[in-house]
């Protein structure tokens, strides 16, 4: 199973570790991380909110529809709703691929397009 | 159908949730609905998307009984 | 010190831990790793050889200039030379950047970069 | 002068090292002097790039007595 989407309101582990494949050259991760500011203000948290069978099912679309870019071998995509506290993953992204080039581009093509077609939302921040 | 508010729609509908009392509507119908019952929707028309059934809908799709149907404002997930 | 790099014989930690900046939305790592085929043959490991002062220095001064284009606030490369068995990494990279572009695309050209401009090289593969 | 060999360039050579008797030397008379002693360098000339001193060189630049020169092949390292 080389997509696994996880919606979830648990803090996302950090490291997140993927297994060791020997036919993959590259392994790329991005954490996603709440700043400490919003709009030049110090916050608490950030408040996520999802339309959770929606988005989970847009996720796994979008990572099977660049596969066939990017022809990753394994991709974990985690992505936290309800409060996600400052210093902690809203999301994460593990690649396992043969080349670099295509992890690097699966990571920022499923970014740029997580944050146009996805259904979450910035709902509000927490103060500290 | 059934109608779901998020973020910036919940906040100026006041709600999450909405079910017309309609039996079959196209998209400008349901916006009139919509529009009529909660005003305030009026100014996020042009950035809200529709989804049906958990899909955005494609111009000329009709909503119909059953349908679960969801606004969507501009996203900020990641 | 915003540009931590280190040119080792030492089996690079995985995971190796970046800080926590309140700072930085973006944590990007890739690892590049030993395959477990070269040319269609399977092998045991590679075996990289450096010019290491030059190597060191060209890494910092490539890290240095990239980040004019991409400013992250922490890049980390560790370079491996010397025997690097199939499915360890022979590079790290972790980046701590406001925001993901910049970490992708200092991530992305620093690799392309290194493999044109420092001086390490795979000299030989070792059977398994 | 102590001229360094590396990867595919020590292979050729079958040496990692050599101390040219050459007080001061531009490009071209130290590719003569290194290919007088190492002929096997010469398919490879065209793919070598030479450092002195740790940098890269540039067009024009000059060689002389104690600088620490190196042959480097293609690289591919990652």
């Amino acid at each position: 199973m080389p997509i696994e989407v996880t919606l979830t309101p648990a803090a996302i582990p950090r490291p997140c570790p993927l297994p060791v494949l020997e036919t993959c050259g590259a392994v790329a991760e991005f954490y996603g991380t709440v700043r400490g500011e919003e709009a030049g203000e110090p916050i608490g948290a950030l408040v996520y909110e999802a339309y959770e069978p929606m988005a989970q099912r847009q996720m796994e679309r979008l990572a099977a529809s660049l596969l066939e870019e990017y022809p990753c071998t394994l991709v974990r995509v985690i992505h936290r709703f309800g409060i996600v506290p400052v210093g902690e993953a809203a999301i994460y992204i593990g690649i396992l691929a043969p080349h670099r080039r295509e992890a690097f581009g699966f990571l920022s093509a499923f970014m740029d397009r997580l944050k146009t077609e996805v259904p979450i939302w910035k709902i509000k921040t927490l103060p500290r | 159908m059934h109608i779901l508010f998020f973020a910036q729609a919940a906040d100026a509908a006041g709600t999450r949730e909405y079910r017309p009392d309609l039996p079959l509507a196209d998209l400008e119908t349901l916006w009139v609905d919509l529009l009529t019952r909660f005003p305030e929707l009026e100014p996020l028309r042009p950035t809200i998307r529709i989804a049906r059934n958990g899909e955005y809908v494609r111009e000329g799709e009709l909503f119909r009984h059953g349908d679960e149907i969801a606004l969507i404002p501009p996203v900020s997930g990641g």
